[in-house]
């Protein structure tokens, strides 16, 4: 034994009771939300509150036609019934009844919608990436067929053949926008498929299923839950801008996209029938935004403010 | 000497949570005088590099300035106006990142971007900036100085773009030089030259430097001064040759104790003969290999040629070379990772399967691959326990507490603590996620673990602790080691057996003792005197070396025909170097040279060193050299 | 600016038969005390009367302008657009046939016959034969004059099995057109049919000439002559300066549609377009109160109904029907789905704008919650699937107050949206619960042919009751009024409330809606014929424009 | 290069196949035929058969489709089955006026939107970004029939400024061209731009964090300049991928817009063929849509390419 090598070995033991190796990093901060991020939060909160509850704090049945007159402004008492707070629709219905009511069909059925896209676009994307060759090339040929026809086409086509039920709704909106997270889990999971420990688990012998589930994906988690947000945003429009074709949630249940779209006269004449949902739509899409905004981007918004004009 | 330029009791502190302040520099002081350099050592974590920082009035997000004073010509340039700081920034003072790769642009041309500095300071026109610039290449001994400036970062080699980076830091002619680990991540020719580059452009521009590094021996060529930190706090300091030659205190000891040794015959250790076998556990028999279609045995590019090696079980081969060399590559051809296109592997006399899918899960479970990066190699989203745990339910059917167990005591085996089981990677430090990656290695019970550049990415001092880890794990469990390395003297420290790879081909291997001492190939020979010593002056000297005229200023040349070092080989003889595969010469039994001079030849020349038989004096940049500050 | 209307009535919402006789009257030259005499007499205030009259008169009054462009929007359109009469079914189709063809025979706003291409027509005793003088020297545009062998053309378009003329059943009795000469044609009915001018006044007999086939650009001899046509974009007509007669006020004419109802309301009062079809219920305020518009409501015997399916369950339960008939609140239904542009319905057809033909004496049906839970309890149904599409404005909202009520009687009777589209052939008449509406037809007798007989192909709920199949034959040879009357009471009874050995039709039929389009103020001449939009689509040769 | 683009093209065919195969399936799952939908309520079951053999309707979906495909490789779209009119006559008109306002929106829209993205960019966390964020969050959060119907009742119907429909047949003046446009231009711009900005800004930060952002601060570049020169040339890339999201989008993606503004353009004409289930109609506007979207996406590509220099000219 030299020296050198000697030295280092004992040098090293009382080294390591003396100097420990020292973290690389300073502690890393986790992220904080900005007070914009807060009321994001506080809203979508808000509202997922009124999926659960609305039913039974709205004052009417959403489906009661019972006011004295259609387009009645904020306020107006019906004897015997009692206040509209926010009018009446155009049948005679309470509007704030059904905005609370619709909370549970857009907020519910967009979530879910959203949730689903997600289960089948990851998994297919991330398989995509991780299997590669013709199962690759056949699902991004099928991802780009979807893609390139406009969603409300392909919203008309399918809910017209299977009939807009709830369910048909959710599949729809589902398999159309599982095609964008497709593409994004696809990009993630190339990403994510060139570092070393895949290719370690792949050495090891593990399954494509170990791969995708318990290597890639919880690698991808956080930008697709950015993602996430953006995506429910897509399907709350893409719900309502199906109503706009008479093919979104049904009547008598009502939804912010429907409100809007049939209370449209209403604006003619100063009503504020259709702004209502409107607003309900834009509150909780602006909130989703606001998170995903507050989320994303953030570390590059710390540098770029060191910028000097 | 006046102080060009002076820290007074830095303060930099990070902030949890609930706001309350972690200290990162606890009160940092040290003066620049003009044309000075002063370097900044201490492992990753002393907060070197965040000093560094702060002399540009800059601190990464995250970070501020609590008290303190950085000042310049005597002015306190945190207490700045913006504005100022900016016109400061590049001009009065210039940075050097520690991985030229990433900090270029890869958008805007290299000349754009090493002029932008001083035409934005408006301290020159455009033109005389790229005039200026090309000067600067040429001192810094660039090929084609001329075209330079028009081509993209991604179209030249690592060490051009190290050098490259300090013609743009030094285009404006900054007082102070600020470079943050400039040559860590090259091998050692390269760092040579790099060193010999930044030392002679610093002496001729004359201006001071902070030198921020981990690694004594690189401080000892270009430092006048050295501040020895650890965790934000100034251990020691003092002109160089004093700290060098007598340390006090422990802390700079231990700095030393973790520098390199020159490689030498005997600077490892005799193997004991327990466990060894007949039959060795790997072998490799006339392997090629390399990337792209494979056409009859010879794929689209070639990356190692007829490749023969034999791992003895329990031994250590160590594997070196320069990067490009196909060191790698190697271990993952043996690893299944890479398919072979040509060749045999053996494992334990039974032949593989060259592709890992058709390799049966016993066979995966002999042969592990441990990676150059923990951060890359370790899933950032599962704990340590499941890293570590996997292999073991996966290779051995262990579960539930029993594996907890056996994870516990693998952790114990790589000393580290038990609780890390339940930690993220992320919460380890670059030593600690290295011990878990080899961990994992050995979590399954292998008999050949192939470590890729294992210590390459650590401080001096991590990795000279991971070596001794190693060494003691290879007595406690019997495994065999590939140790894959571009830093000869660990491996001679390590290794049992030494392979010298260049440009794909084995050109030199046996015994470690043996591959050490003379005769040298001449790439061994290039390469020994490549590694840096603890000496003031060592870089000059070294210099002057026959090998290094021609090896250091060439890069490597893949060639099909002929020797591959010919283009750099001191002794090589024209017309046949060039044109032969050079024969395999035989100095003692197991000891392997390819090499067209006879082993008495080499001794020969060995013995009269300095007459050059080929190629060139030692390169003399050509072009003006009056390239001066304003 | 806004102006607030009296509500007091006008010419627009009175009876067909008020109006009729009011206009009829005026013409004739009865003085307004005279009128409005007979108006209070038959109990209306001075007031009322008052109104009703001036509203008469100026619609009356003024003499056309010649010249100008007129914009009228519908509200569907697309590839299926077409010129031939034979394929029309959208109101569109219907507007551009009338202003490029002529019919035999015109329909009056009081539902009688005029010549129109026919000089004039009569029949035999036994009403078995009709005869037809044609105009002479009526030419079509391309200048080709319109002899019998156009008419024997067009009328082969709608026998046999190449035929996909859409009004093949409407003809279906009659045996064979013959030529009698160059301008005379005669028609041999299977059965006596004294409704057969009315029948070739409707739209599918629009005269062609003899031998066309291609109606991309097709020539008529109708007052425009077609300049453009984009099927689903639009069409142009030119005013035809050899028009057989003095009509075609306007120099030209421009239709197409806007098929967002929000949007095509819009178009109307930003000036866009001067005359609209399909006005939503819920826009008649915004119309009301702008100055230079107007709703133009024209009351009809149109109706909505909910089909019960009479072979299957559970339309095959009279009990069950019943319940769903007296769930129905028709007057909200007129009051808050129609706002008020339409009629309560009696669960059959023929209402008050059939004339003569409607029942007085059937006792009209109410909401009767009491009535409809035992009828519910006596068929031991709870749950029906009602399939619903918005086949007329507002028949979902109907739907939608039905559910409400069945609800209250312990019926949950789900209401399940389809598309339109695809809607007759896939929903209607196949399932077991669905919606229909029907324009109303020139006769009751065709209204209950078409929908209600026996063979008929589009009766509603596959109702076969022989009594009124017979009824139906027989009627049509009656003479004597009171003897025609007790038939029609009969068969509307039938088809409401049943009789003891026959259960009722199944159809539930809560209101009928008047025809309810808006026009600029500038738009005079739009006629009241109501058998379809904007005057039974007879507007384009009468129309004129007052700033012409 | 070249190579890429050709293979993209093999690929933007081998998508072009797909979807007619997608789209004749699920326009042939559609309840009803064109038939059924044309005759609609009067039609009876001889009217049916009759029309079906006048339309060729009775042969087998498949042939059907073999048919189509054939005529389709010889240029002819074939003939609507619901008007009978030939569909290039359906067509043509309808195409140029989507293409018409799609590259309006596009000329106006795009250089707008990324310059106020770069604005953002360069000003995080100022009232600026704040006012871009939250506008744009606040067009994009809100049904684009709602803003189109608000929009003509304030400009058309309150204010008499503009026409309320945009039903151009080709002998307008160009200022009547203009004044019809003007809304469905706005609101689409509105809806685009909104989407781009984002993209735009969010690209820009993203890149914010690369190490050689932090070296250009340190060598003192002003704040313009590094988002200009250093960070928008790496965000090219995803930018013009956006970009080329949204042109496609304004091809074929604007129904509503058509609809609300009576606007003769694709979208609503392939919505109107589905309705009458006229396969060849839908076809063709099916294949116009994919079309460009392949197109987009490898001008995507290319300009990405050409952006970077890697790829540009590798070593």
């Amino acid at each position: 034994m030299t020296d050198a090598t000697q030295g280092a070995e004992t040098e090293a033991e009382e080294g390591k009771t003396i100097y420990d190796e020292l973290p690389d990093a300073p502690p890393k901060k986790k992220l904080k939300l900005s007070w914009t991020g807060k009321i994001g939060v506080a809203l979508v909160a808000f509202w997922i509150i009124m999926v659960i509850v609305g039913p039974w704090v709205a004052p009417f049945h959403e489906a009661d036609i019972i006011a004295d007159d259609s387009y009645l402004g904020p306020g107006y008492v019906t004897e015997g019934e009692g206040t509209h707070w926010l009018g009446t629709d155009y049948l005679e219905r309470d509007i704030l009844s059904r905005i609370l009511w619709g909370a549970r069909m857009t907020v519910g059925i967009s979530f879910i919608a959203t949730l689903l896209a997600y289960a089948m676009g990851v998994t297919a994307g991330i398989a995509a990436a991780v299997k590669r060759g013709w199962y690759d090339m056949i699902l991004s040929r099928i991802n780009d067929a979807i893609l390139s026809l406009p969603t409300i086409m392909l919203g008309l086509l399918i809910v017209v053949a299977f009939g807009s039920s709830i369910p048909i709704l959710i599949g729809t909106a589902a398999v159309i926008y599982a095609s964008s997270v497709f593409r994004i889990a696809r990009a993630f999971g190339q990403e994510i498929m060139v570092m070393d420990y895949v290719e370690a688990a792949q050495a090891r012998g593990e399954t494509i299923w170990w791969i995708i589930f318990r290597e890639v994906l919880p690698n991808a988690v956080m930008p697709l839950a950015t993602d996430f947000g953006l995506r429910l945003v897509f399907v709350v429009l893409f719900i309502s801008s199906l109503s706009f074709l008479g093919l979104g949630i049904q009547p008598p249940a009502a939804d912010w996209g429907s409100m809007v779209r049939q209370n449209l006269e209403g604006l003619q004449y100063g009503s504020l029938a259709p702004v209502w949902p409107a607003l309900a739509i834009a509150s909780f899409t602006i909130a989703i935004n606001l998170i995903v905004d507050d989320v994303s981007a953030k570390s590059g918004g710390d540098l770029a403010k060191k910028m000097i004009s | 000497m006046s102080e060009l330029f002076e820290i007074d009791n830095l303060q930099i502190q990070a902030r949890k949570e609930d706001g309350t302040p972690i200290p990162i520099v606890k009160g940092v002081s040290f003066k620049v005088k003009a044309g000075q350099v002063v370097a900044l050592i201490g492992e990753s974590g002393s907060g070197k590099s965040t000093i560094s920082l702060a002399t540009m009035a800059y601190c990464r997000p995250g970070l501020e300035f609590p008290g303190g004073e950085v000042r310049l010509h005597g002015k306190d340039v945190l207490s700045m106006e913006p504005q100022d700081q900016r016109n400061l920034r590049g001009n009065n003072v210039a940075y050097l990142a520690q991985s030229a790769a990433a900090t270029f642009n890869p958008a805007i041309t290299i000349g754009e971007q090493v002029t932008e500095a001083a035409v934005l300071h408006g301290v020159l026109t455009q033109d005389e900036a790229d005039k200026r610039a090309v000067a600067l290449y040429h001192a810094l001994e660039l090929p084609e100085p001329a075209r330079l400036g028009r081509r993209y970062p991604h179209q030249v080699s690592g060490g051009q773009l190290q050098r490259l980076m300090a013609a743009m830091a030094l285009v404006s002619g900054p007082d102070l030089l600020v470079l943050d680990e400039p040559t860590t991540a090259l091998d050692v020719t390269t760092q040579i030259e790099v060193l010999k580059a930044f030392k002679k452009v610093i002496r001729e521009e004359g201006s001071a430097a902070i030198y921020v590094t981990h690694d004594l021996a690189v401080v000892a060529q270009v430092a006048d001064h050295i501040v020895v930190l650890y965790s934000g706090e100034i251990q020691e300091q003092g002109p160089v040759d004093l700290i060098i030659n007598n340390p006090t205190h422990p802390y700079t000891k231990r700095l030393m104790a973790a520098v390199k040794p020159t490689p030498k015959a005997g600077m490892g250790e005799d193997l004991d003969q327990q466990h060894s076998r007949v039959v060795p556990n790997i072998e490799v028999k006339n392997m090629t290999a390399g990337y792209g279609g494979i056409v009859n045995g010879k794929p689209a590019i070639t990356v190692l040629r007829d490749i023969n090696v034999k791992i003895k079980n329990s031994h250590v081969v160590g594997v070196i070379g320069e990067s490009g060399c196909g060191k790698s590559t190697l271990a993952r051809v043996i690893a299944g990772l890479l398919p072979a296109a040509k060749g045999e592997i053996f494992l334990d006399g039974k032949q593989l399967q060259a592709d890992l899918k058709n390799r049966m899960s016993e066979e995966l479970q002999k042969v592990q691959f441990v990676y150059q990066m923990a951060d890359t190699a370790l899933n950032p989203r599962q704990l340590i326990g499941e890293i570590l745990g996997r292999p073991i339910e996966f290779y051995r059917g262990i579960k539930g507490a029993a594996r907890r167990e056996e994870v516990a005591a693998l952790l114990r085996l790589v000393e580290l603590p038990v609780e890390f089981e339940s930690r993220y990677p992320s919460e380890l430090s670059g030593g600690q996620k290295q011990r878990v990656n080899l961990a994992r290695a050995l979590a399954a019970n292998p008999e050949v673990v192939l470590c890729d550049e294992v210590t390459s990415a650590l401080d001096s001092i991590v990795s000279s602790n991971i070596i001794i880890l190693l060494k003691k794990l290879r007595d406690k469990t019997g495994v065999s080691f590939v140790f894959i390395s571009h830093d000869l003297s660990t491996v001679g420290s390590f290794a049992d057996e030494i392979v010298v790879l260049y440009a794909g081909r084995v050109v030199e291997q046996g015994p470690v003792d043996e591959v050490l001492a003379p005769p040298y190939h001449p790439y061994t020979r290039l390469l020994i005197s490549s590694v840096p010593e603890l000496r003031v002056g060592w870089l000059e000297d070294t210099m002057q070396k026959r090998e290094m005229a021609v090896g250091i200023a060439r890069g490597v040349e893949i060639t099909d025909s002929g020797c591959p070092f010919f283009n750099r080989c001191p002794i090589a003889i024209d017309g046949t170097c060039d044109v032969d595969t050079a024969p395999i010469r035989e100095p003692s039994p197991e000891h392997y040279i390819a090499c067209h001079r006879t082993i008495e030849e080499i001794a020969e020349i060995e013995a009269a060193p300095q007459q050059v038989l080929h190629g060139f004096e030692v390169a003399a940049p050509e072009g003006d050299k009056a390239a001066k500050p304003h | 600016m806004t102006k607030s209307k009296d509500n007091l009535p006008t010419i627009d919402n009175v009876s067909v038969e008020d109006r009729v006789t009011i206009e009829t009257g005026l013409r004739r030259g009865a003085t307004r005390r005279e009128v409005m005499s007979w108006l209070v007499a038959s109990g209306a205030t001075i007031a009322v009367a008052g109104s009703i009259v001036t509203s008469a008169k100026k619609a009356l009054a003024a003499t056309p302008k010649k010249g100008g462009k007129l914009k009228f929007a519908s509200d569907l359109h697309g590839p299926s657009d077409t010129l031939d009469p034979g394929l029309n079914t959208s109101t569109i189709d219907y507007t551009r046939s009338r202003s490029m063809y002529n019919s035999l025979c015109q329909i009056n706003d009081d539902l009688s016959t005029r010549p129109e291409l026919a000089e004039e027509y009569s029949s035999n005793e036994s009403v078995t034969e009709w005869t037809f003088k044609l105009r002479k020297n009526v030419k079509f545009h391309d200048g080709s004059n319109f002899t019998a062998d156009d008419v024997l053309y067009t009328m082969s378009r709608h026998y046999g099995d190449k035929s996909t003329s859409t009004a093949k059943p409407l003809v279906a009795d009659v045996k064979e057109w013959k030529k009698v000469d160059s301008h005379t044609v005669k028609a041999i009915m299977s059965s006596p049919n004294a409704d057969l001018p009315v029948i070739l006044g409707t739209p599918q007999f629009k005269i062609l000439k003899d031998g066309t086939t291609d109606f991309q650009k097709s020539v008529g001899t109708g007052p425009f002559v077609t300049t453009e046509f984009k099927p689903g974009q639009r069409s142009l007509h030119k005013r035809n300066d050899h028009y057989w007669r003095d009509g075609a006020n306007v120099e030209e004419i421009e239709i197409f549609a806007i098929t967002d109802k929000v949007a095509r309301t819009s178009a109307l009062l930003s000036g866009d377009i001067d005359l609209m079809q399909a006005l939503d219920p819920k826009a008649i305020r915004q119309i009301e109160s702008t100055d230079g518009v107007g709703i133009w409501s024209v009351a009809s015997g149109a109706y909505f109904g909910i089909c019960a399916m009479t072979h299957t369950s559970p339309g095959n339960n009279p009990d069950f029907v019943k319940a769903l008939q007296y769930i129905q609140r028709r007057e909200k239904i007129v009051k808050s789905v129609l706002k008020g542009q339409g009629t309560v319905g009696n669960d059959h057809p023929i209402n008050i704008a059939y004339g003569a033909d409607h029942c007085q004496e059937l006792p009209q049906r109410t909401h009767d919650l009491d009535k409809a839970k035992f009828h519910l309890k006596k068929s031991g149904i709870t749950s029906a699937e009602l399939n619903v599409a918005e086949v007329g404005p507002g028949m979902t909202d109907i739907c939608l107050l039905a559910q409400r009520e069945a609800q209250k009687i312990g019926l949950d009777l789900q209401v399940k949206k389809v598309p339109n589209d695809g809607y007759w052939g896939a929903i209607w008449m196949k399932t077991p619960l669905n919606v229909v509406t029907w324009n109303m037809r020139p006769t009751a007798n065709v209204m209950i042919n078409l929908a209600f007989a026996p063979d008929a192909p589009w009766n509603d709920t596959l109702w076969n009751s022989k009594r009124l199949g017979k009824l139906l034959v027989e009627s049509r040879g009656v003479t004597d009024l009171a003897k025609r009357h007790e038939m029609y009471c009969e068969m509307q009874r039938l088809i409401s409330v049943g009789s003891d050995e026959f259960p009722p039709s199944g159809m539930v039929i809560p209101a009928h809606r008047n025809y309810l389009d808006a026009k600029s103020d500038k738009i005079e001449g739009i006629g009241r014929m109501p058998l379809g939009s904007l005057g039974g689509y007879e507007w384009p040769e009468f129309a004129w424009r007052t700033d012409a | 290069m070249q190579r890429m683009v050709i293979q993209r093209i093999w690929i933007g065919l081998a998508t072009l196949w797909v979807v007619s195969v997608m789209v004749f399936i699920m326009t042939a799952a559609l309840p009803g035929d064109v038939a059924a939908i044309v005759l609609g309520q009067s039609a009876t079951p001889e009217s049916l058969a009759a029309y079906r053999a006048e339309r060729g309707l009775d042969q087998p979906l498949v042939f059907q489709y073999f048919g189509w495909l054939g005529s389709l490789m010889t240029g002819d779209l074939g003939i609507s089955k619901a008007g009978g009119a030939t569909i290039s006559s359906l067509i043509a008109g309808r195409l140029y006026n989507t293409m018409l306002l799609a590259a309006i929106v596009a000329v106006i829209s795009v250089p707008v939107s990324v310059m106020l993205g770069l604005l953002a960019a360069m000003y995080p966390g100022t009232w600026i970004d704040r006012v871009l964020t939250f506008g744009t969050l606040s067009l994009i959060s809100v049904p684009e029939f709602f803003i189109a119907t608000f929009m003509v009742l304030i400009l058309a119907v309150k204010l008499q400024w503009l026409p309320a429909i945009a039903n151009i047949s080709g002998d307008e003046t160009y200022l009547e061209l203009l004044r019809g446009l003007a809304m469905p231009l706005i609101t689409l711009i509105i809806v685009v731009a909104a989407q781009m900005i984002r993209m735009t800004r969010a690209g820009i930060l993203n890149v914010m964090n690369s190490p050689y952002i932090e070296m250009a601060i340190l060598k003192g570049v002003r704040r313009n300049r590094i988002i200009l020169r250093h960070a928008f040339f790496n965000t090219i890339g995803p930018i013009v991928n956006v970009i080329a999201l949204n042109l496609a989008y304004l091809v074929s993606g604007v129904v509503i817009v058509e609809t609300i503004f009576a606007y003769p353009g694709l979208a609503k004409l392939m919505i109107d063929g589905v309705q009458t289930r006229d396969l060849p109609l839908v076809q063709a506007c099916a294949m116009i849509f994919c079309g460009t979207y392949v197109v987009l996406i490898i001008l995507a590509d290319v300009a990405a390419i050409l952006a970077n220099p890697r790829l540009r000219n590798p070593k």
